[in-house]
C-alpha cells in the first residue's frame, strides 16, 4: 500500500495551496509554446507533454531581472534593491531533468558568493516532480546518470498510476512534507500500481566522453571545427537549457535614474568574451561550442562534482540546424572507443 | 485624472537646412505655436534613422515629427528622397505592429515656410492631444521597470 | 530520389575536377523528418547528401561565413528559389562574388522534388521573374489576413503578446542569411539604441528593428520563423514588409545580383501621400 | 512603484559608492582616478580585504561596469586608484567624470600576489603599455616595505614615449638608488630626446639579463607580450613557478557566476587574476 493522490483531487489541492499562500505553478500548454506557468485550478495543468518547451530555470533565473534602481542626485546616489519575489511557490509537475537542473545550478550560484536572486526563490519553492512515462528521441537523462524518476532537486516525487487516475506520492524533503501536509487528508492509501517509467535509451557513453574531454590533446582537435561547422551561433540552446547560467549585467536608464538588470547571456555569442582591445579569446564558433561542451562535462564537474547537463535534450530538440549536445557526445563516444 | 487638458510630449527630428531654418523664421517672425515640441536638429533627413523614432518612443514621447526639405531642395541633393522611402517602409511597419501612424508624422518645410511650421506644430500637437497619451507604449515602459513577478 | 542521385553524381564530379572546393547541402538529421546542413568536401561526404521536400533550410548564410570565400575558390550550394534570391541580394550588397558560387537549384511541390536548370545565378532570372509576377496571386496565410483586419489596438495587443515570449536568443538573426553584419545594431552600445534586455519593450524594439532592416531584403525563406524557439510568427512581419515594398516600389527582393537595394535607392516620384 | 522595494536584502551585485578625489592624465586616452569610499563601512571592508593583485568593477550608473585592477598598493588602503584607457561605453563615462563625481566600485575581488612569499628575494617587474597599473600595485606594495626585499628591477615598455603611463613615478623610480629601472619604447616610438632603450620588451629584457637566482618575476602586458616574455624568461633560466602574471579577461559579475572569464576550467575572477606562469602553461593556450 502506498499513498496516492487522485487527479480529481487536484482542484482541491490547488485551492488548499493557494489559500495557504502559495503560488501554484505547473506545466501549461499555451497557444504557441508550453512552459511552467501559474495555474489557478486543476484544469490549468497539462501533464500530457513530454516536457515543456521552456525549462523551469526561468522561474528562478528569469531572462531579465531588475537588480537595483539608481537615482543620481546632486551629491549622492540613491539605490534601491529589487528583492526577488517573496511569495512561496509550489511547482507541481516539474520534470526530473528540470528539477535536477536546479540542483546542479545551486552549486554555481552558491559558490562562495551566494546569489540571493536565485536562492531566495529556491528556498521559497517546493518542487513536485512527476516521473516521466514517455520520452522522445531527444531525451537523454539516462546517459547522464539520471533517470525519468530522479529525485535530485525535487521535494516530492509523484509516480503516475498505471490506471491513469493519479499519482503515487513519495515525499523526499521536509519542505516537500510540509507542502503535502496541507493536503494530507486528500491523499489516500491504495494498492494501485505505478506505471512504468519511460524507457530512455542511453545515447552516449558519458565516461568515455569525459575521458576524451579531459585529455588536453583533444582541446585542439579538429573535431571541434567539424562538429560545429553548421552552428549558426544563436543562443536558443543555452537559453532553453535548464542549467546554462551565464548572464550579462546591463544598465537601462539615463544619467539620472534607471535600473541595473541581470540578463541571460550566452557563450555562443561572439561578443560574450570579446575584450575591449578587440582581442577575443574565443573568436570562432568552434571555440565557443567547445567551451560549452567542455564547461558542461569537464570544467563544471571538475569544480562542483556534477555535470552541468540534466539530459532534457532541449538543445537538440530546438536547434535550428539540428545540432546539440547529444550529437556531439555521440561523436565523442565514437572517437574515444 | 484632473480636468487639465493633456499636454503631449512630441519630439521633432528636423533637418538643419530647411525645417530648422523654417522654425527659426517662425521664431523671428514672432509666430506663436504650441510649446509641446522638442526639436532635435540633424544635418539632413537622410540622417534620421528609424532608431531615433524608436528611441523617442522608448523615452516616453507621445508623438514624433520628422521634417525636412521639400523634394528637390535637399542640401545634399537627394538625402530626403532616401528618407522618404525609409519613412514609407517604417511607417507601414509601425502600422502593422499596431502603432498608429498618427503618432509619427512626416512633413516637408522649407526655410521660407515659417508660418507653415507654426501651423504644423499646432495641428500635430492638436492631433496627438486628441489621440491622448501613448498609454500602450507607456505601459510597456512601466512594465520594463517593474520588479520580476515570478 | 532521381534528383538526389543525379546531384550526388554531379557534386562528386565537380569535387573530383576541383571545380568546387566544397558543396553545401543537406544530410539526414537526428529524426526522420529532420535534415541538417552538410558540408561536402569529398566523395564520401557526397554519399550522405539527401535532397527531398524536407530540405527546407536556406543554406545561403553559410556562404558569408568568415573566410569561406576569401580564397576565391568556388563553392557549390543547394538552393531553393528563395535561396537563389538571397544570394542575389548578398551579391548586390557586395557580400560575395557570384562567380564563386555554383548553384544546385531545386524546388518541391508536395513530396516531389525537382531540379532547377542552371548553375549560375543568371540562369535563374526568368524563373525569379515568373515568381515575382505570380507572387500577388499567392493566397495569404489566414493569420496574416486576420491581423490585417484587426484595428490598431488589437494588432498592438497581438504583437505584444507574441513578443512577450521572445527570449532574445537572436536565433532569428543568426539563422537569417541577410543578417551578416559583423556587429549587429543591438550589440553596439554607443549609443545603445534599443534595450538589450528581454522585457516586452526590449523585445518589441528588437523585432521592429530586425523587421525594418530586412524590409526589401527578406526573401521569406522562413529560416527565422523556423529557428524561433518560442514560435513567434516572424514570417508574417516579413511577408507584410515584402508586400509593402512590392506594392510601394515594385521591388521584389533578390531578382538579380545587380538589383539596387530598395532602401539605398529612390525614385523622384515615389508616392508620398502621408507627408504633410 | 516603490512599495515592494526594500533596502534590506543582500544583493551581491550592489556596488559601493566612491567619490573621485583626484584624476590624472597618464597618456593619450589613459587616465587615473583616485577614489574614496563614501560609506565608512565600505572603506573598512576594503581595508580588511584588499591585497595587491585584486581587481574591482568600476561603474557609472546608466552606463555599466568595467573591470580593471586596483592600481594602488596594499600598503595604502585609504583610497583606490585605477588607471584605464578610454575605449568603450563605461570607460568613456569614467573618463568624463569630474573630480567630486560619484562612481561605483564593486570588489575587491579575486586572488592576490603572495608578496610575503617574495620576502628576501630579488624582484623583477616586467610590464608593457597600459598593463603597468597592476604591476605598479605590486611595485609600491614592495617598495613601501623596501627592506624586506632584495634587488628590485623594473622593465617597462610602451609603443611610444607618449604611451608610457605613470611618468612621474617612472621618474621617481629612476632617481631611487634601490630600484633599477629599464625603460624602452617600440622601434619608431622614440622621441628625439629619448635617452632610454628602443626595442620590444622581450628583447630588452634579454639584454638586461637579470639573474634568475632567488628572483621572482611579475609580468603583465598584452597577451602577445606575455607570450614572448615568458619565452625570454625561460631562456634566462627562470622557473615557471617563480614567474607571476595577471590575466584580465572580460568580466561582468566578478564573483564566479556570469561565466565569461573562463579560461579552460579556471574562473579568472575567483581563482585569478594572479597566476604563476606554471599555472598559465597548464591552461589551454587557445583560450587565452
Amino acid at each position: 500500500m502506498t499513498r496516492i493522490l487522485l487527479s480529481d483531487k487536484l482542484d482541491n489541492c490547488v485551492e488548499r495551496w493557494r489559500s495557504a499562500g502559495m503560488t501554484v505553478i505547473g506545466p501549461v500548454q499555451g497557444e504557441s509554446i508550453s512552459r511552467y506557468a501559474v495555474v489557478e485550478n486543476g484544469a490549468g495543468f497539462d501533464f500530457g507533454m513530454i516536457l515543456p518547451d521552456r525549462s523551469v530555470k526561468e522561474l528562478f533565473f528569469p531572462q531579465t531581472e531588475p537588480m537595483l534602481r539608481y537615482t543620481i542626485k546632486k551629491s549622492e546616489i540613491d539605490t534601491a534593491d529589487f528583492p526577488p519575489p517573496q511569495e512561496k511557490r509550489i511547482i507541481f509537475g516539474a520534470r526530473a531533468c528540470d528539477a535536477s537542473g536546479l540542483a546542479i545550478d545551486d552549486s554555481l550560484f552558491g559558490w562562495d558568493y551566494k546569489d540571493d536572486f536565485w536562492f531566495h526563490r529556491r528556498n521559497e519553492s517546493v518542487i513536485v516532480t512527476i516521473a516521466c512515462t514517455k520520452a522522445d528521441d531527444f531525451c537523454m537523462c539516462t546517459s547522464l546518470d539520471l533517470a525519468p524518476d530522479s529525485t535530485k532537486g525535487c521535494d516530492v516525487l509523484l509516480r503516475p498510476l498505471e490506471n491513469n487516475r493519479g499519482w503515487q506520492v513519495e515525499e523526499i524533503t521536509d519542505r516537500g512534507r510540509e507542502a503535502f501536509a496541507v493536503i494530507a487528508d486528500l491523499l489516500q492509501e491504495s494498492s494501485d500500481q505505478a506505471a512504468p517509467t519511460a524507457v530512455v535509451t542511453e545515447k552516449f557513453n558519458l565516461d568515455a566522453c569525459v575521458t576524451w574531454l579531459q585529455n588536453p590533446e583533444n582541446f585542439d582537435s579538429k573535431f571541434w571545427k567539424e562538429i560545429s561547422m553548421r552552428c549558426i551561433g544563436c543562443a536558443s540552446c543555452t537559453y532553453l537549457c535548464p542549467t546554462c547560467h551565464c548572464f550579462d549585467i546591463q544598465d537601462e536608464g539615463d544619467t539620472y535614474s534607471g535600473i541595473r538588470r541581470k540578463n541571460w547571456d550566452s557563450c555562443s555569442f561572439a561578443l560574450f568574451t570579446m575584450h575591449t582591445s578587440g582581442h577575443n579569446p574565443r573568436s570562432t564558433q568552434s571555440a565557443r561550442w567547445r567551451q560549452r561542451i567542455m564547461h558542461k562535462f569537464n570544467y563544471f564537474p571538475g569544480k562542483f562534482s556534477v555535470n552541468s547537463c540534466s539530459g532534457c535534450g532541449r538543445c537538440s530538440r530546438q536547434c535550428p540546424v539540428d545540432m546539440g549536445i547529444t550529437e556531439t557526445l555521440q561523436e565523442i563516444s565514437k572517437l574515444q572507443s | 485624472m484632473s480636468e487639465q487638458q493633456f499636454e503631449p510630449n512630441i519630439i521633432a527630428f528636423v533637418c538643419t537646412y530647411c525645417t530648422y531654418a523654417g522654425a527659426d523664421l517662425a521664431g523671428t517672425s514672432r509666430l506663436k505655436y504650441a510649446p509641446n515640441v522638442r526639436i532635435v536638429r540633424l544635418p539632413c533627413t537622410g540622417r534620421i534613422s528609424p532608431m531615433f523614432i524608436l528611441k523617442a518612443l522608448q523615452k516616453g514621447a507621445d508623438g514624433v515629427l520628422v521634417s525636412g526639405c521639400h523634394p528637390g531642395d535637399c542640401h545634399f541633393t537627394h538625402g530626403n528622397y532616401h528618407a522618404r522611402r525609409r519613412w514609407m517602409v517604417f511607417r507601414s511597419l509601425l502600422e502593422f505592429t499596431g502603432i498608429s501612424p498618427e503618432r509619427v508624422k512626416y512633413s516637408w518645410i522649407s526655410a521660407a515656410e515659417g508660418s507653415k511650421f507654426a501651423d504644423l506644430i499646432n495641428s500635430v500637437t492638436e492631433d496627438i492631444r486628441k489621440l491622448g497619451p501613448f498609454d500602450q507604449y507607456q505601459q510597456m515602459i512601466k512594465d520594463a521597470q517593474s520588479p520580476a513577478t515570478l | 530520389m532521381i534528383t538526389q542521385e543525379k546531384y550526388r553524381t554531379t557534386v562528386k564530379e565537380l569535387l573530383a575536377s576541383d571545380s568546387v572546393k566544397m558543396v553545401i547541402g543537406y544530410k539526414p538529421g537526428s529524426t526522420p523528418d529532420r535534415r541538417r546542413p552538410l558540408f561536402i568536401r569529398s566523395s564520401d561526404d557526397a554519399d550522405q547528401l539527401v535532397l527531398d521536400s524536407t530540405c527546407i533550410t536556406n543554406l545561403s548564410g553559410y556562404l558569408v561565413a568568415e573566410g569561406l570565400l576569401s580564397d576565391e575558390k568556388r563553392v557549390g550550394i543547394f538552393l531553393r528559389p528563395e535561396g537563389i534570391r538571397s544570394i542575389n541580394i548578398l551579391a548586390a550588397e557586395y557580400q560575395l562574388n557570384m562567380d564563386q558560387i555554383v548553384i544546385f537549384g531545386f524546388d518541391s511541390t508536395g513530396r516531389e522534388v525537382r531540379p532547377l536548370e542552371g548553375r549560375h545565378s543568371k540562369d535563374f532570372s526568368a524563373l525569379l521573374s515568373d515568381i515575382k509576377e505570380n507572387s500577388p496571386q499567392i493566397s495569404k496565410e489566414p493569420l496574416l489576413e486576420s491581423i490585417e483586419r484587426m484595428n490598431e489596438q488589437e494588432r498592438f495587443d497581438f504583437w505584444q503578446e507574441e513578443f512577450s515570449r521572445c527570449i532574445k536568443c537572436y536565433a532569428c538573426r543568426q539563422a537569417c542569411p541577410m543578417c551578416y553584419c559583423r556587429r549587429c545594431i543591438v550589440d553596439s552600445n554607443q549609443p545603445q539604441w534599443v534595450n538589450t534586455s528581454s522585457h516586452t519593450l526590449g523585445n518589441f524594439e528588437w523585432n521592429v528593428v530586425r523587421a525594418f532592416h530586412l524590409s526589401g531584403r527578406c526573401v521569406q525563406c522562413g529560416n527565422c520563423d523556423r529557428a524561433c524557439p518560442v514560435n513567434i510568427p516572424l514570417r508574417l512581419i516579413n511577408q507584410r514588409m515584402a508586400e509593402m515594398v512590392l506594392e510601394g516600389f515594385d521591388h521584389f527582393a533578390g531578382l538579380s545580383p545587380t538589383q539596387e537595394p530598395v532602401l539605398a535607392s529612390f525614385k523622384k516620384d515615389d508616392t508620398e501621400t502621408f507627408i504633410l | 512603484m516603490t512599495e515592494n522595494i526594500q533596502n534590506t536584502q543582500p544583493n551581491i551585485y550592489k556596488p559601493a559608492i566612491t567619490k573621485i578625489v583626484a584624476r590624472h592624465d597618464e597618456a593619450p586616452g589613459v587616465r587615473t582616478l583616485k577614489l574614496e569610499f563614501q560609506n565608512p563601512a565600505d572603506q573598512e571592508e576594503f581595508k580588511k580585504t584588499f591585497r595587491t593583485g585584486m581587481f574591482g568593477l568600476y561603474g557609472v550608473y546608466g552606463e555599466g561596469e568595467s573591470t580593471f585592477c586596483v592600481a594602488s598598493p596594499e600598503t595604502r588602503k585609504d583610497y583606490i586608484e585605477c588607471t584605464f584607457r578610454q575605449s568603450g561605453r563605461v570607460t568613456s563615462a569614467l573618463a568624463n567624470a569630474d573630480i567630486g563625481d560619484l562612481i561605483t566600485f564593486r570588489g575587491p575581488y579575486g586572488n592576490r600576489f603572495p608578496i610575503e612569499e617574495f620576502y628576501g628575494k630579488n624582484l623583477l617587474f616586467i610590464s608593457g603599455g597600459i598593463a603597468l597599473p597592476p604591476t605598479r600595485s605590486v611595485i609600491w606594495s614592495c617598495l613601501d616595505q623596501r627592506e624586506k626585499f632584495g634587488k628590485v628591477t623594473i622593465v617597462y615598455g610602451a609603443r611610444t614615449v607618449a604611451d608610457l603611463v605613470y611618468k612621474h613615478e617612472l621618474e621617481e623610480w629612476q632617481q631611487r638608488e634601490d630600484v633599477e629601472l629599464v625603460l624602452t619604447v617600440d622601434p619608431g616610438g622614440e622621441s628625439p630626446d629619448w635617452k632610454h632603450k628602443v626595442g620590444f620588451v622581450p628583447t630588452v629584457l634579454e639584454e638586461a639579463a637579470p639573474s634568475p637566482d632567488n628572483c621572482i618575476a611579475v609580468i603583465c602586458g598584452p597577451p602577445i607580450m606575455i607570450k614572448f616574455t615568458l619565452i625570454s624568461l625561460k631562456k634566462l633560466g627562470f622557473d615557471e613557478k617563480n614567474v607571476y602574471t595577471t590575466l584580465e579577461n572580460r568580466m561582468k559579475c566578478g564573483v564566479g557566476k556570469c561565466g565569461r572569464c573562463n579560461v579552460g576550467s579556471i574562473y579568472v575572477c575567483k581563482e585569478g587574476p594572479v597566476f604563476t606562469a606554471a599555472e598559465v602553461s597548464r591552461m589551454p593556450a587557445a583560450d587565452l
